[in-house]
Formats: C-alpha cells, structure tokens, sequence
C-alpha cells in the first residue's frame, strides 16, 4: 500500500514540475509582451496591460518583424520538402536496391552531421559571396537541406525498411518503373512518416541562428530568429515590451504547429534517436 | 505450500467505449495445498485477471482471497499484501525474462532481492537448474535461447523461491505441438515431486484435462463448474462445459432428430414437464447399416486424424459427428444408419441448459 | 485514416505545391535585386533613429529621390558585425552607413570605402568648414578623404544641481576626489529614502563603451593608451586610474554593482533619468533626454567637463560617427548628394537644436541663435578642444576585445588593476606583431 | 569497385539516380566548406592585408591563445553539466510522461514548447529573466527573501555559466525525455509485472530493470546531444554575448568573433579545432558507451 502512495506522489509533484519548468518561461514571455512598463515588478507601478506593443509593432514598417517571419516561413517550408523529398528518394534507393556504397551513404551522412555549424559557415561565406547568392533565399535554403539531410534520412530509412519488400516486387511485376512504384506505392504508404520528417527539418529551420546570423544582410531574406536577437525595441524608456512581443509573433506559428501536429513530431523524434 | 481460498472476488473495469465491465462476477473457489488446479475458459473469460489478482499485480473492487487463514487480499477490510508479502511466484506466457541479465542471474534475481545470503543463492540456482536440466546454458543471454529453454529458465526462476503459490499463465502456448507435450508432462511431475500449489490458467481443454487435479471452467467471469477431469468429462453441469469439454465437440440433438427411442426422455419429460434437449459425445455415436439404426442420415465425410477417424453425417439436416477407431466400411456418400446406447445420451433442460439426472 | 484515393490525390497535391514553391523562388529574389535600391544603414538609441527618419524624409522631399532607411541594432558592437559581413561580401546595399570613429582605419584598409574627394572636387565642397583635427585624425588616409563627421561627441560630467545645492555645495567637482567625497555624503543620506540611490553611475560593461571612460579616467590622471602611435598602456598613471575606477565599485560603492555587468550608454542614462544617480558620465545626447517631461530630472541637471586629477586637465573621448560610401554601392552619385546634405549647415544647426547632437562643423556653433538659445554650446566647444582619440589601428576590433576584457574584469574586483594592464601590454605587443605588414 | 557480378549494372545506376540529389547537396554544401575553412586556417586571411600562407602559425597562435583554452574550457564544463542535468530532467519526466496521465495531449505540447522555440528568442526571454533590476527571478529571489540584494545572474563568470547551463537545460530536456519515453515504451509491460513479483520495490525496479534497459537508448541521445551541445553559439551570442570577461565565450563564438572582426584565417583554425573537439568526444563516447553493442 505504502509503496502506491509514494508512486501517486511522485507522479502529481513530477507532472506540476513538469508544467511549471515548460510554461513559466512561455507565459513571462507573454505577459510582459502585453505590458506597457515592463519593470513593473521593481517600480511598482501597475502592470497596465495593453496590446499597444502589437500594434506599434506591426504599424511601424522599419522593424519589418513581418517579413523576418515571412522569409523564415519560406526558407524553412522549402527547405523541408526538398530535405524529405531527397531523403526519401535515396532512402528508397537504400532499403530497396542493391549498390556498392549502400552502408556508407548513412553513415557518412552521420559523420558530416557531426561537424559544428562554425566550421563550415567560414568557407560557405565566401561560397555564397562568389555565387553572389548572400542575402538572398538560396544562401539559407541549400545549408538548412543539407542540414536536415541526416536526420531526414534516419528517419526515413526506419520507415521504409519497415515496409515489406514484397510490396514493390508485386507493382514491378505489374509493369510499373521504379519511379513510379516509389511515387504511386512507397510514398502514400510511408506518408506519415513522411509528413513527421517534413515537421521536423522545418523546426529545426526554423531554429537555425548563425548561418541566418552570417548569411543575410537584411530584411530581403534575414529570418526572424535573427530579427529578434538583434532587435532593439521601437521607442521609450525600456525596449522588452517590445522585444517579447516580437517574439510572441515570432513564435505563434511554431505553437500551432506543435498543437496539431505534436503526434507526428513525437514519432519522428523517437524514430530518428531511438533507430539513430 | 498452501491451500489457497477466493471467497466473492469480484472485479470491474472502467472502459470508455463500454463503460463499467465487470470482468469477474464472484468467484468463489477452494484450492487445496499441493494440488494442481487448472482454470480453464475461452480468451476473455476473466481467468488472466483472476491469475493476476491471486498474484497481488491488480486488486479485486470486491471479496478475499486466503492463503491457509492468513488473509492474503480483502477488499472489504481494505487488506493488500504486496506479491513479496504474499511469496508467490508466476510464469507468463511471454516467458518476461529479464534481457540485459544472464539465466544465472535471472534465476537468482528473487533470491538477491530477498536478501539470501550468496552460498544459498548459488545451491539453490543450481538444485533448480538440475531439475530442469538447463544447467549448461547458465551464462547464456536470454536472446541466444529456444523457446523451450526459455520457458524453462521461467519455471526455475519460479520454483527456485519455493514459493506458497505457483501461478502459471499460459506458459506453453508459444512452443510448438512437440515441445508442448513433453513440457506439459515435465511440469506436471516438477509440480509432484516439489508438492507445489500450482494454479495454471489455460485455453487448451487438452492440456487441461491433461495436467489438471481439478479444473474450473470459467465464463464470462462466472465458474461453470469445478470439478476432477473424469467430472467435467462426463457429468458437466450445464450445456456449455459439455460443448467446451473434449474434441471434436459432443453433438448437440434437440427432440424431433431422436424421437425412436424415447422412453428414457418420456419418463423424465413426464414427472418434470420441461422440454429437453440431448447431447451425444462422438466416440458414443455408432454408424451402423442403414436399416438397424435408431436413425436414418447419410455419411458426407470421412476425416481420418491418426489412429481414428472423423465421420461426418447428415440426419435430416442436422450435422452429427462420429469418432470411430477402426476404418469403416461404408464411405462417402452411403446412406447409413445411427444407434447410440440410451443411458450414454445426456440430457439438459432447454432454457436454463442445466443437465437433468434421472 | 485516409482512404486509398484521397491518400494518392493529396500526395499529387503535396507535390505540385512543392514544385510550385520552389519555381515561386528562383524568379523572386531575381526581380527584387534588379531595380536598384538606395539604402542607408542606421543604428543608435530609438530616439536616434526617429530623428534619422525625419532627416531622409526632408531629403527625399528636397531631392526625390527614395532613400530606404533600415534600423540597425542599438550596440556599437552588433552594428559593426552586421557591416562588415555585407560589405566582405559586397553587397550593393547598403549605399551609404554611419562608421564608429574606429572603424574608419579598418574600412578603409580593406578599400570598402569609396574616397569623396573626386566628389568634392568636382564640386569645389570645402572641408574647412570641420574641426581639421577630428578631418586629419579619422577621416583621411594617404591624403584621401573616406569619411565626413555627422555627428562628434564628448563625455560630460551631468549632475543633480538640486541635491549639490540641497547639501551646500556651490558648484560641481573639478577633481576625482571631490566627486568622491561628495558622492559618499550624498549618497549615504539618500540611501535612507531611496535604497537604490547611486553617488556616480558610468560605463563599466564590457563593450567599446569601457574602453572611452578608462581612457578618460586614465588621461585625466596623465596616462593614456597610445605614445606617438604605438601602445604603450602599462604606466604607472594608468595602474592609478584603473584602481581609482575598481574603488568607486568595490571599496567605495558609490557605483552600483551592474556598473561592470549592464551599465551601457541607456542604462545609465534611464538610471540617473529615474532620479537614481547623484552624477552620472555619458554623451551628450542624454542631456535632451533629460530634459523631456517623464523625466524625474527636469530642471534639476546641469552638465561641465569630466572633473580630471589636480594638475592635469579634464579629458573627454571622442565619439561620434561618420558618414561614408560602400565601394559596391550601386548610387554613388545619389549617395554623395546625401552625404553633402547631412554634413550641411541646415541639418547640422537643426541636429544641434532638435536632439543636442553635436555637429562636426565649428560655424554651427558660432551662430548667434544657437549660442542665444543653448548656452551650453560653449561648453562644448571647450570640451571639443580636450578630446582623445581611441587608438587608430586596422586590427582595432582585437585590440579593443582585449583591453575590454580585463579592465572589466578588474573592475569586477577578480583582478588587480597592475595584474590586468601588464596582461593587457603583453597580449597587445603579440596582436601588434600579428597584425603589422 | 568490387566485381560486378554482385551488383547489377541497372540497379547501381538507378539507385546512383535516386541518390543523387543527396550526395551532391552534402558534397557541396558540407564537405567543401569544411574543406575550405581547412584550407584558409593554413594562410593568413585578413581584410586589411594582403592574404599570405602562414603554414601551422595559426595553430601555434591558437594553442598559446589563453582565451582560446578559456572558450575551450567553458564549452567543455558547458557540455558536461548540461547533459548531466538534462539527462536527469529528462529521465523524470519522461517516467512522469510514461504513467497516464490525464489530459496527456497537454502535456506532450507542454513538453515541445521548449524545444520547437529558436533558442535565440528564448535567449532574449531568459535575457529579460536574468535582468538585474526587474527580472524574475530576482523578483523570486527577493520575493522569497533568499538574499535582499539582488543577483547580477549575468554579471558574474559563475552566474553567467550557471544562466547559460539553466537555459540550455529549458530548452533541450524535452529532446531528451522525448527520447527515453522511447526507450521506455520498448520495454514490454510483463517484466514490470515479473519483477513486482520477484518482490522489487519501485526504486529496485528503475535501477535492475528501466536503466539497464534504457543504456542503449541513452548512449545513442547522449552523443547527439554531446556533438549539439559543443556547437553551442546562438545562445551565448544573445543572451551574455560571450559572458563578463569572455567567461562564457564558446568556441563557436570565439571562433566567429575573427571571422566578423575580419580575420578569416585565425576564425577558420579555431573552427577546425572545434570539429576536432567534437570528433574526439564523439570518439571517445562510441569506444565507452560500447556503442556498437547499443547499435545492435
């Protein structure tokens, strides 16, 4: 009996933790977002809660919060198809052809995924100076594919060696090419796995900081992790009204993302860690 | 070893779907010390809970459970004892060995968890592992053993406690037909040799009929009948047990398909006014030529098993199975003729399906 | 969930939208880049920026053309990351951008600067209408003009007039020591009512800020950083400065503790603004700020030169920030015409009378309007004669990162202020070495 | 190339096909960087000055470089404590996660908060917790009277370390416990059951039974959250911008300060040193986490 009760316990006080650890910081956010004196804390005056920070926000043209979070939606949505469709494709190729080469082409991938941010960004720089691409979509999108490529491909390659072989053998004896049985078979089955690599590559886009930091000049293609880091309120004594309230905007998208879709999130995290 | 009593266990389940379930509706039953006691029921019957319950995992919402007298679990006085307090040990159907630990280890995990001295633990693992003979695979992983072997690091992990109680639940179902008979005959005589309580929990009426000192048919959360094997065999208590028990199922006759010989069901027909229904187990229904039988049908079928072969005969529509040991010299397709010996013939009452003595 | 035929027709559409996207991008970043923007880059307080907005706004109505203005952090340091990234990877905008005084050097060694004087030779545009000292020290290299000051800037000593006359004392210190002393009465008895009462609040975080005030309290004690354009900072006079700096913190306290952790140029200034500071040092926009009306100091500031050590004189840093042209710019000729019109007297005169920033032209402040209604104009013609420059060097940034460094982490008390400019000389002599031709 | 009698030549070319788009973007975008940065860590690449191979000098500058082992330092005790304290939020909620509870969908958004929001926006929000005069936790600190002046979170080296660890702890412990509720729906139901029958106790059970069970996953997520946590530079960048005195300068950091300062050649060896850090503890993980046995 004893041992029951102290499970209960544990289980109430981890789960209040839980909540608090997880929210507070998410809800302080919000909160100061909607406050016109942010220190009201030390100054004692009243918080009084307004939403004036939003609209000064969006009316005033010059923070483009707008277009941060426009160019951060499309450079982490395109980069996510192409990373799962690649992923896909040569996974395909892994699980279900023979070729020399099959085992490395993981494991490699593993290793490049290894390599810090830091290291590469040098070199890319001049990369994407030369091409002429900085400040533009491309200087983003290609790193963030290659990016999510590992992750992508471990992720897929648990989904589609979980589907039997005999599938694709029986639609090429029905005369199908292998395209099509990939395209007209594989992909509708593997969709939800398909669908939680997709959500995954475009979070971790979403997420990326120093390539964004280095590779974009201005509001033509920065993205809003970046806007936010180096935004420095609109006007008045103390500039984190402002600043949460950015990041508020910045972060709704990323919120209703989770709320829909945490089932599919889940399942590719546990795929890519728990196979990887 | 001890006897083991369940006096009233009831159980309910909350399901969202079915709301409150009751999986078991007060079971009451006596299982004397070193017996073998078998519950047998089709999947779903409650036996598993009712395993489970005795094992101390899950809690009855009503009625107690003994162990000689001391009160092993009563939901009324709000009694639990934890499964160490209760010293009983459980074979599962999926073996649950634990992976990442040797079979030395496994069997000696209980004994290290009771806190026995190491000189005991390792005389004990090895008396255990020579009665199962799986002494040279003591250093193995459980993922490099058979099925059998599996099963038999199982059964020592739980006689190696020496335990009040023996719960197995379905431990053999995983192994093959062969496999499956040499084990049953090897627990059974484990169980002997070690005057274990064992209560074995099982879907197979042969293994039952087979290992069973007693055997309690359960349904739907509710005994049909306890009782010796010879018992249930032949005297089961309602229609049901009767169809459950032996194979191929006793054939099941309503009135008008035997209305010849009669005077035995007139007798009781007359002095109790119910209306009857019979029953004739196969290996007593006898094909004889067209003109002697009792009744006049036709063979469909010959399905020979082995050393006997299955009969199956049509009396004016109604299917009715034979099981003979010799061949038979009609075949296929010959109209045949049945006769039976009266007082073989079972009879129950038609509505409440209770069998009807003279 | 999804039967067979949606499942297939949803995957055609995934598809198309995948395709259509990406066509959607390879034409879009192609047709903004082509017609060409005229951008200029503007960093600062918000109340800087605001002004800047009215600025390009009168100059697009003057000469019609569209100058994008785009916000820049409020940090030196995060400004000059921003630029030097765009301007390695050439890239035609920004057109025109504010430079710190120190990163002139840097600029124009790299040749990111486009030289003016084609420009204001053709047309006969004089520069002696600027300090000539702050023309020669920063702006020209090899007897090339790369830059024009917009705004010069001096640190000033502001002080609460009410509370110095409120405890008897006549008019503000001209020593170290007198600030001292009245500091630690003040602040004692101010403490009774306000806990959060400070004597002397300045920049001591550790950012290109920390590098001006030591460079003040060294030079107003007869130190220094550069001896004829080498470094020499491990002097007796800068050990004795350095100290009196960690003092004010740790010994004394009349400096909060956040001085060496937050105390940039607003924090500073909102401090001393909500009434928390008997003396505060900072540059001379806060003293406009001041005198707005949520400001608890209205009326009762009043500014004067930093007070220095007896015998030697009050020294201020220069700041400011100048104006100059990217090498990639796409609008030179457009760019140019904007250059002339800041550095002009109208603008110049309004930046003076509309938010206190100081031109870089002396015949703003002989003007008769400006003298009559800002008094205080002549201070800072004064203050402008006792500046020191920050050490001019192409390899500024790892100068400045290391001198930064332990002057803050002496001032957090972790080290002694001999211990830390000895390391600091040691590891400037290797970076000199690195970094010379 | 083996011979070809294993592969057929159809299949290699069509599977090259459908690899293709992979190896070439990795290629690329990966392994030419790196292969560049390497190359320019050999010369010096400075904007003011004529580019010019300096061999190993950058190296031998590196190594006698006391911020370089300052970053090198921090970014090593960062790594370990946060994965230690990860390690252990993450295990508790994820058994807390692993009983049912109600209302489970909440907690599992509750759970991906953290993680999903960019780690420079909740750098700015911990920027505004740790505010000396009106963040929250000093409001905590003085609310609960734990010491009536407050901290300077940011301005101490300690208190600098220990905001960067807290922060980084809020926002990858959810990845974590994700992980381990993995592992712990891999263990089937019965040997809990066997295990309260072989008379184990809730806290004999998590050490004999969950914990050896959950090694393999553990020591796959504890080397991909070692080879995340080494690269650590948005977080430092916004929320102490490399600490009072450098004390929370991470490599990454470090090593992008000369590259923006405009010394490439300096900026790409420490970028070098970085990815030879990482291989080293990523080696040194695979050879004592026994990791091929966790791969089986």
């Amino acid at each position: 009996m004893r041992e029951q009760k102290t499970i209960t316990i544990f289980k109430f006080f981890g789960a209040v933790f839980l909540l608090l650890f997880c929210i507070l910081p998410f809800v302080w956010m919000i909160v100061i977002s909607l406050t016109k004196n942010p220190d009201f804390f030390a100054s004692g005056q009243s918080a009084s809660f307004t939403i004036s920070n939003y609209t000064d926000l969006l009316s005033n043209g010059s923070t483009h919060l707008i277009d941060y979070l426009r160019n951060s939606l499309i450079v982490s949505i395109v980069s996510a198809i192409c990373a799962t469709l690649f992923a896909s494709f040569s996974a395909y190729a892994i699980t279900r052809l023979n070729f020399p080469g099959r085992i490395l082409i993981p494991l490699v991938l593993l290793a490049f995924s290894m390599f810090p941010q830091i290291s590469i960004i040098g070199y890319l720089f001049k990369l994407m100076t030369r091409l002429g691409w900085i400040n533009t979509y491309y200087a983003l999108i290609f790193p963030y594919i290659t990016l999510g490529l590992p992750l992508a491909l471990w992720i897929m390659l648990s989904y589609l060696s979980r589907l039997s072989s005999e599938l694709d053998k029986a639609a090429l004896v029905d005369g199908a090419t292998r395209l099509q049985v990939l395209l007209k078979i594989i992909f509708p089955i593997a969709l939800p796995g398909i669908f939680s690599t997709f959500m995954l590559i475009l979070i971790y886009s979403f997420n990326e900081f120093l390539f964004a930091l280095m590779l974009t000049i201005d509001y033509k293609a920065r993205t809003i992790p970046v806007g936010i880091a180096l935004f420095e309120g609109l006007h008045g004594q103390i500039p984190w009204g402002y600043i949460m309230a950015s990041a508020v905007i910045a972060v709704v998208p990323l919120i209703i993302l989770i709320a829909f879709f945490q089932r599919y999130i889940i399942q590719g995290l546990t795929e890519g860690a728990v196979k990887g | 070893m001890k006897s083991v009593s369940l006096k009233n266990i009831r159980k309910k389940f909350y399901t969202i779907r079915r709301g409150t379930v009751e999986a078991l509706k007060g079971i009451d039953l006596e299982i004397e010390a070193g017996k073998f006691f078998v519950l047998l029921g089709p999947s779903g019957c409650g036996k598993s809970t009712l395993l489970n319950i005795i094992a101390g995992i899950e809690r009855p919402t009503e009625g107690e459970i003994h162990f000689e007298e001391q009160i092993v679990v009563s939901a009324e006085r709000k009694v639990f004892l934890s499964p160490r307090e209760r010293d009983v040990a459980m074979v599962f159907q999926s073996y649950a060995l634990y992976p990442h630990m040797s079979v030395r280890e496994n069997i000696s995990f209980p004994l290290k968890i009771a806190k026995m001295d190491k000189a005991e633990i390792s005389r004990k693992v090895e008396k255990a592992a020579g009665i199962l003979e799986i002494n040279e695979i003591l250093e193995a992983k459980p993922g490099e053993l058979s099925g059998g072997q599996r099963q038999r690091v199982a059964l020592g992990r739980a006689i190696v406690r020496e335990p009040n109680v023996l719960l197995l639940d379905e431990p053999l179902s995983n192994l093959d037909a062969m496999l499956r008979i040499t084990m049953r005959s090897e627990l059974k005589e484990i169980q002997r040799e070690l005057n274990l309580t064992t209560i074995y929990v099982t879907h197979d009426q042969t293994e039952a009929m087979s290992l069973g000192d007693q055997i309690a048919v359960l349904r739907e959360g509710e005994v049909q009948q306890t009782g010796t094997p010879y018992e249930i065999y032949n005297e089961p208590e309602n229609l049901f047990v009767a169809r459950f028990i032996g194979t191929p199922p006793m054939n099941i006759l309503d009135m008008d398909t035997i209305n010849k010989s009669r005077r035995k069901i007139e007798r009781i027909e007359k002095n109790k006014n119910l209306n009857l229904i019979a029953g004739l187990r196969p290996e007593d229904v006898n094909v004889v030529p067209e003109d002697e039988g009792l009744l006049k049908g036709n063979l469909k079928m010959i399905g020979p098993i082995g050393s006997e072969s299955l009969l199956y005969l049509s009396v004016n529509g109604k299917e009715i199975m034979a099981k003979i040991h010799e061949r038979t010299s009609f075949n296929e397709g010959d109209s045949i003729g049945i006769s039976f010996d009266e007082n073989k013939l079972l009879l129950f009452d038609k509505e409440k399906e209770k069998r009807i003595e003279e | 969930m999804l039967s067979k035929t949606d499942n297939r027709l949803n995957y055609f559409k995934w598809l198309l939208l995948a395709v259509s996207v990406f066509l959607l991008l390879l034409v879009s970043p192609n047709c903004s880049s082509s017609q060409k923007q005229f951008t200029i880059w503007i960093g600062g307080s918000p109340e800087e920026i605001n002004f800047w907005e009215t600025i390009v706004k009168e100059f697009e109505d003057e000469h019609h053309y569209h100058l994008q203005l785009v916000r820049q952090p409020t940090y030196s340091d995060q400004r000059r990351q921003a630029l030097v990234v765009s301007l390695e990877a050439r890239q035609p905008n920004p057109d025109i951008f504010l430079m710190d005084v120190i990163w002139i050097d840097q600029f124009v060694k790299s040749g990111w600067l486009e030289p003016l004087d084609n420009f204001a030779k053709k047309e006969n545009f004089l520069t002696g209408q600027f300090f000539r000292k702050t023309i020669e020290q920063a702006d020209s290299y090899n007897d090339n003009l790369y830059a024009l000051p917009v705004f010069i800037d001096v640190a000033l000593l502001y002080y609460r007039s009410d509370l110095l006359k409120h405890f008897g004392y006549q008019n503000p210190p001209a020593t170290w020591q007198q600030l001292l002393d009245m500091s630690r009465r003040i602040q004692k008895e101010e403490r009774k009512t306000d806990r959060s009462f400070n004597g002397f609040v300045w920049q001591g975080a550790q950012y290109e800020g920390l590098v001006c005030t030591f460079l003040e309290f060294a030079a107003s004690m007869g130190g220094g950083i550069m001896q004829d354009d080498s470094i020499n900072i491990n002097t007796p006079a800068n050990v004795r400065a350095l100290q009196f700096m960690q003092n004010l913190i740790q010994k004394y306290g009349i400096s909060p503790e956040n001085t060496y952790t937050e105390m940039k140029e607003e924090e500073v200034r909102r401090t001393f603004q909500r009434g928390n500071a008997l003396f505060e040092r900072n540059w001379t926009y806060a003293w406009q700020l001041h005198q707005s009306d949520n400001s608890e100091v209205k009326g009762k500031t009043g500014i004067e030169l930093l007070p220095h050590a007896p015998g030697d004189s009050s020294v201020s840093a220069l700041g400011g920030w100048h104006i100059g042209i990217s090498k990639y710019s796409d609008m030179k000729d457009e760019a140019w015409q904007f250059v002339k019109f800041v550095t002009s007297f109208k603008i110049q005169k309004e930046m003076l009378m509309r938010i206190g920033w100081n031109p870089g032209r002396r015949d703003v402040y002989e003007d008769e309007e400006v003298i009559q209604k800002m008094p205080r104009v002549k201070l800072l013609k004064e203050a402008f004669d006792h500046t020191i420059a920050r050490p001019t060097l192409p390899y500024y940034p790892q100068v400045t990162e290391v001198i930064q460094r332990y002057i803050n982490n002496c001032l957090a008390g972790k080290e002694s202020p001999g211990k830390a400019l000895q390391t600091i000389a040691e590891e400037l002599k290797q970076i000199e070495k690195l970094y010379e031709e | 190339m083996r011979s070809n009698s294993r592969y057929n030549l159809k299949e290699t070319k069509a599977a090259y096909w459908f690899n293709a788009p992979l190896i070439i973007t990795a290629i690329v975008f990966i392994l030419i960087p790196v292969a560049g940065t390497l190359v320019t860590s050999f010369s010096r690449d400075v904007t003011f000055l004529p580019s010019k191979f300096l061999g190993l000098e950058n190296y031998t500058r590196m190594l006698g470089d006391i911020h370089f082992w300052q970053s090198a330092r921090f970014t090593l005790f960062f790594v370990l404590v946060s994965i230690c304290l990860e390690l252990f939020f993450g295990m508790i909620f994820a058994l807390v996660l692993n009983e049912t509870l109600p209302a489970r969908g909440l907690f599992r958004v509750a759970i991906l908060i953290p993680w999903a929001i960019p780690i420079a926006i909740s750098g700015r929000i911990w920027q505004l917790i740790y505010n000396y005069e009106y963040g929250l936790f000093n409001f905590f600190v003085q609310f609960f009277g734990i010491s009536d002046k407050p901290i300077s979170w940011l301005g101490s080296s300690f208190g600098a370390f220990v905001s960067v660890v807290i922060a980084d702890v809020w926002k990858t412990t959810p990845f974590m416990a994700i992980i381990i509720l993995a592992g712990l729906s891999t263990i089937p139901g019965d040997i809990y059951k066997q295990a309260m029958i072989d008379g184990t106790n809730f806290i004999q059970r998590f050490f004999n039974i969950t914990l050896p069970l959950l090694r393999p996953v553990i020591v796959v997520a504890l080397l991909f959250r070692t080879v995340d946590a080494i690269r650590i530079f948005d977080l430092v960048y916004v929320l102490t911008g490399g600490g009072p005195g450098g004390s929370t300068n991470s490599l990454s950091l470090y090593a992008y300060n000369y590259y923006v300062t405009g010394d490439f050649g300096y900026g790409s060896a420490v970028s070098v040193a970085v990815s030879i850090f990482a291989a080293l503890l990523a080696a040194a993980y695979i050879k004592f986490g026994k990791f091929k046995e966790a791969i089986k």
